[in-house]
């Protein structure tokens, strides 16, 4: 079975205060780029994956966000797996 | 009494809360690994500060899974007393002994300075022998310090008065000029429902000796020592629990 | 062997002249292999060979009763009594940083703390000494936010107090910005380590984080040629710092040195694998055979150049004892580091290298590092030099407001606070800091002892640049009298040389008066340079940077109680000016900021009256004559009075003073040899006496009164006011 | 004209040394999640904009990708643009 490459989304949760996107559409602002708003700041993980299903692949995924990647309380996250082709 | 303090994989101020368990408290000191299973026995076990794991990922994420965590748990569980400073604030909080999360100083930029934290309540074995409201003056160094938690958490923490620690000025009056990171409600720790854990972020261990930082933080060990001789009776005032 | 040709041309690739490729061609007896040469770029490089330096460092005076052990070593070492030794050394990172700010300052943070740890010694301060760009420049903000928040990352992260440090803004480093890194550690002084190989059969061990491609050919190289408009493409892979590492490597190397299983223990800095290996080849007068394929890597498909010329982070390079294999590996999985076996001590002077079963280098390590070239490159005075010397007092216009005056120089970038960059550091971690950033030193408690060390990095590079000679010995004049403001002896030096291009004659002249300046202040005030760092090449596009050699300068207190501050303790006070208040702006920092001058010779100087006056500090501090203490520089003697009423309790001070001069030279001139003191008035007499012994001037300028600073009728300044605005000057320019 | 919104993704430069995902990768494989590999931690910003091209928008977020968003000495970055619904 070919691999998977799973991408992790993590996002502050809304109504969590996330003072890096407030400091970052500021300074955005300071620069000149009026259009920007609701500016977030989260974070973007990429890993590879041994072959497995993709159901197999998504559950487990998911696991690791629940217990590590993402923290339930300030964080959201959602899972994309695609075919690894490197 | 005894004192444990673990070491997980990027502490740095684990020495330092050694030191001031056995040179100016002149208990018993037990340094534990991450990889150990027990507390041996310690009493009041401390959660230091630094950068376990680099601060990778989320401040505390991966130091949850230590070995020496699931200790750590069962012995909160059973009403032990555990103290998270700075990091270990951190890490308690991504254990779930505590409610809310540490995100980034709203300045984004680390801080290292002397604050005032009021005490909010005495109604915990490390305020027991405090003054409600005073003011100790205590060093932050963090980047990761801002306190937040959602709504319903907040309104909860206060009901039950789990806020022990706010930042406050040096009139005693808590506001924005007072907060070095943007936390909710200048909140600088808080203790767990059963009162038995406190987090905070400001390092009473760094504020022992006139020498080096002062001597206001002696008063958060000196309460857990009186706490624990006289098993627990010295409670100080009752929660100030209000009707939910 | 290599099959790839090697001639002149893949030569000058490696940084190679014409004339050292014949050189290693004649050494060797043949044509290097590919691997080799690069070994030969690297090893022969400014920065790694110190050719163009080495025959003048020798005039730095490097023995003293106090030494330890003095340059040659990882660090440098000193005496600091009750078995111990103070472990310390400076070095720069500037190339990296000025390409990639965070990570070249983080970076140049974690080897300076490699260098002392790999003595022995557990790191207990950390200094930043950094140059920038006028601030008003596009990019110097930026820099600025950069460098102070990578050094903070990782002194933060891996748990080093910042405790110090300097601070200067000046149009000549607008493109090459100065990032010198100082970390002092103590250690038992019995139980210091070197690298010096030895042993044949001994395992050779590689430990901590795996080798990429970073900064492959290389950051030496960087650091080894001028930028210009092209330095773009040569850039190397950016070397990222992982503190978390570097604090498990210092965690687990501590742990195993309390063992006897090392017999030579070294970092892998610039010139990774092969410079330790060849550096501790070449100390034992040993051979060492390593197997290439035994690295660790982080990716695959590294050539074994790369392998031997990577300069990731985090590693270091060990020789053990036979049969301690087991052992040493122990250690560092509890710590969760790669540890690898790559190699063993030979006896036949030659360093191998194999990789997939052929030897890719068989290099005599003599060659190497006895036969690296010497340059002794001519050096000329440039004409510039005495026009920007001719200064007139008296066509300067004195201005009419002299409040107004001291609150432009307080707001201004080389004088106003500090706090901002100091703030994001970790100033307190390890429990020891006696004295926190903001005064004249550090104070750092000794562990376990009543004894605290001083610590402060100084160099004024307009005076260097107005006197390349007479600014490197106010740079040490001043690091001392500093390191004395807080009641310390001053032990040892270690300096870090920022230059231009050593191949400009004006630039080899610079560098050598600046050799004759250390060299003659440190003999006079008996401190010993023990560690250093040459860096050149800073210049780009033909305009090199000031002269600036900075110098760390280490002070002992026996008694860490007594040390003391600048801030004002009480009201009523007495308060003293000691030394000789001369009629004199040349240099100043008030002409350059007030009238846009920098122009006349530096401050006069004599280093007799330096050490009196010093005598005279000392005696008065172990005696606990003093409330306070600080030093008069830049801004001169107004501006210290501020300084001294900024400390938090809002004390001000009345001032009467008498004098023939000029009220602006009185007030911001920057006369050498003085210093500030306060003092109860019962102790005014003893004060007095030792004044009179060592004939330094001793006036009585006022006390510790009120809420503003009053000089006389020339100035009255609020001190919340004034100090509100000396804070918020430097986050407001920089933006944050 | 309807607002866009802004994806961007910030990542480690292949070649160049990934503290962050090399320690997760470590955590979570300590998990046991083996199957894991090649884990990069990067970010991910979601901004929004007021109405314009597609192309204007897309010079722009690039533009602010350049000078503050992404560290191009040693992160890579990739924008995608996507119609604002909420
Ligand atoms: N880059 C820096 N990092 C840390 N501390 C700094 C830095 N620059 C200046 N400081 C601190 O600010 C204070 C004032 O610095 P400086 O004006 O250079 O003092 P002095 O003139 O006495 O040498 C000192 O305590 C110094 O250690
Ligand atoms: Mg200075």
């Amino acid at each position: 079975m070919p691999g998977l490459l799973a991408r992790v989304y993590v996002t502050p949760k809304r109504g969590i205060l996330d003072p890096q996107g407030k400091t970052v559409e500021q300074s955005l602002h300071v620069l000149g780029f009026d259009e920007v708003s609701d500016v977030t700041v989260g974070k973007y993980i990429e890993m590879r994956l041994g072959g497995a299903s993709r159901e197999a692949a998504d559950a487990r995924v998911r696991q690791m966000c629940e217990r590590l990647l993402a923290n339930g309380v300030i964080e959201d996250y959602r899972v994309e797996l695609v075919a690894d082709r490197s | 009494m005894r004192w444990g303090v673990v070491t997980f994989p990027g502490s740095n101020d684990d020495a330092q809360a050694l030191r001031v368990v056995e040179r100016v408290l002149g208990d018993e000191a037990i340094a534990l690994w991450h990889k150990d299973v027990d507390l041996r026995g310690a009493d009041c076990v401390i959660l230091p500060g630094g950068f376990s794991y680099g601060d990778y990922l989320r401040c505390g994420a991966m130091a949850k899974f230590s070995p020496i965590m699931a200790a750590v748990v069962a012995h909160a569980r059973r009403g032990g007393l555990v103290l998270g400073i700075c990091n270990g604030f951190q890490i308690l909080c991504e254990a779930g002994l505590l409610p809310g999360a540490l995100v980034r100083n709203r300045s984004l930029s680390f801080v290292c300075d002397l604050v005032i934290a009021r005490i909010e309540t005495t109604a915990t074995p490390f305020t027991a022998s405090c003054g409600r409201g005073s003011l100790l003056t205590l060093p932050i160094k963090h980047g990761e310090g801002c306190y937040v938690a959602d709504e319903t958490t907040l309104a909860e923490l206060e009901a039950r008065d789990q806020v022990v620690f706010r930042y406050a000025d040096a009139a005693g009056r808590v506001g924005p000029e007072a907060n070095p990171n943007g936390s909710l409600g200048n909140i600088a720790g808080v203790c767990s429902a059963e009162r038995n854990v406190l987090g905070l972020m400001p390092h009473p261990e760094y504020a022992t000796e006139r020498l080096v930082g002062g001597e206001d933080g002696l008063a958060v060990f000196r309460s857990v020592q009186s706490w624990l001789r006289d098993g627990g009776r010295s409670r100080g005032d009752e929660p100030r629990v209000q009707a939910p | 062997m290599s099959v790839s040709a090697v001639t002149a041309d893949v030569a000058a690739d490696h940084g190679l002249t014409a004339e050292e490729y014949a050189k290693v061609v004649e050494v060797l007896g043949r044509a290097p292999t590919f691997e080799e040469l690069g070994v030969f770029g690297v090893m022969w490089s400014e920065h790694c060979s110190y050719k163009s330096s080495r025959a003048w460092l020798r005039q730095l005076p490097t023995t003293g009763p106090q030494v330890i052990q003095g340059p040659g070593e990882n660090a440098g070492a000193v005496d600091i009594g009750e078995g111990l030794a103070a472990v310390f050394k400076i070095e720069s990172h500037n190339h990296p940083s000025f390409i990639e700010p965070f990570q070249g300052a983080a970076t140049g943070v974690g080897g300076i703390l490699r260098d002392v740890f790999t003595m022995g010694a557990r790191p207990v301060a950390n200094l930043d000494a950094l140059r920038f760009g006028r601030l008003d420049h596009p990019r110097t903000p930026y820099l600025v936010k950069g460098v102070v928040g990578g050094i903070g990352h990782y002194g933060n992260c891996i748990g080093v107090p910042t405790v110090g440090g300097d601070l200067y803004f000046d149009a000549g480093y607008d493109h090459n910005i100065l990032v010198n890194a100082f970390t002092c550690g103590v250690a038992r002084r019995d139980r210091l380590f070197r690298a010096r190989a030895a042993g044949p059969g001994n395992p050779v061990v590689y430990v901590g984080s795996r080798t990429g491609r970073d900064g492959i050919h290389g950051a030496s190289l960087l650091a080894s040629a001028a930028f210009d408009a092209g330095a773009a493409a040569k850039r190397p892979a950016v070397q990222v710092g992982d503190p978390f590492t570097e604090k498990l490597l210092l965690e687990a190397c501590l742990e195993l040195m309390g063992t006897d299983h090392i017999v030579a223990i070294q970092d892998m800095g610039a010139a990774g694998l092969t410079s330790s290996a060849l550096e501790m080849a070449g100390r034992g007068a040993a051979g060492m055979l390593l197997d290439l394929d035994r690295v660790p890597l982080r990716e695959p498909g590294l050539t074994p150049a790369e392998i031997l010329l990577s300069e990731s982070q985090e590693r270091m390079l060990l020789v053990v004892r036979q049969g301690s294999e087991a052992a040493v590996e122990a250690i560092f999985r509890r710590w969760d580091l790669e540890v690898s076996v790559i190699g063993r001590v030979t006896d036949d002077g030659t360093f191998r290298a194999r990789w997939h079963g052929r030897e890719v280098c068989a290099l005599p390590v003599a060659a190497l590092t006895e036969s690296a070239p010497v340059y002794r490159r001519p050096a000329e005075e440039p004409a510039r030099f005495e026009q920007l010397q001719h200064f007139e007092l008296a066509a300067l216009r004195e201005p009419a407001d002299l409040t107004e005056v001291l609150l432009q120089l307080l707001e201004s970038p080389n004088l106003c606070s500090r706090e901002w960059v100091y703030r994001q550091y970790d100033q307190l971690v390890g429990g020891n800091t006696a004295v926190r950033p903001g005064g004249d030193a550090a104070v750092v408690r000794i562990e376990g002892t009543a004894r605290g060390l001083a610590l402060t990095v100084d160099c004024n590079s307009r005076y260097c640049l107005l006197d390349p000679y007479l600014g490197a010995v106010l740079a040490v004049v001043e690091a001392a009298r500093n390191v004395v403001a807080v009641g310390a002896r001053p032990l040892a030096v270690s300096d870090c040389l920022n230059y231009g291009n050593p191949e400009r004659p004006d630039v080899m002249w610079e560098f050598q008066q600046g050799i004759a300046g250390i060299r003659d202040a440190c003999l006079a005030l008996d401190t010993p340079v023990v560690s250093g760092n040459v860096s050149f090449y800073n210049e780009t596009d033909g305009r090199s940077i000031p002269p600036t050699p900075v110098i760390a300068m280490v002070g002992l207190l026996d008694d860490v109680e007594a040390h003391l501050t600048p801030w004002w303790k009480a009201e009523g006070d007495a308060i003293v000016l000691l030394g000789r208040t001369r009629e004199e702006l040349n240099a100043s920092e008030y002409l350059a900021v007030v009238h846009g001058l920098v122009r006349g010779a530096p401050p006069w100087i004599d280093l007799e009256t330096e050490k009196r006056l010093q005598r005279v500090c000392l005696a008065a501090a172990t005696e606990r004559l003093l409330s306070s203490a600080h030093d008069v520089a830049e801004g001169g003697l107004a501006v210290a009075l501020a300084e001294c009423s900024f400390g938090g309790a809002g004390l001000g001070a009345r001032i009467t003073v008498e004098s023939g001069m000029r009220a602006d030279a009185l007030l911001f001139g920057e006369s050498q040899s003085r210093m500030l003191v306060s003092l109860r008035r019962r102790h005014l007499g003893r004060l007095r006496d030792l004044a009179r012994r060592e004939d330094v001037p001793f006036t009585v300028l006022g006390e510790v009164r009120g809420s503003s600073l009053v000089i006389g009728e020339m100035i009255d300044l609020p001190i919340e006011h004034a100090r509100a605005r000396w804070r918020r000057a430097l986050p407001e320019r920089v933006g944050g």
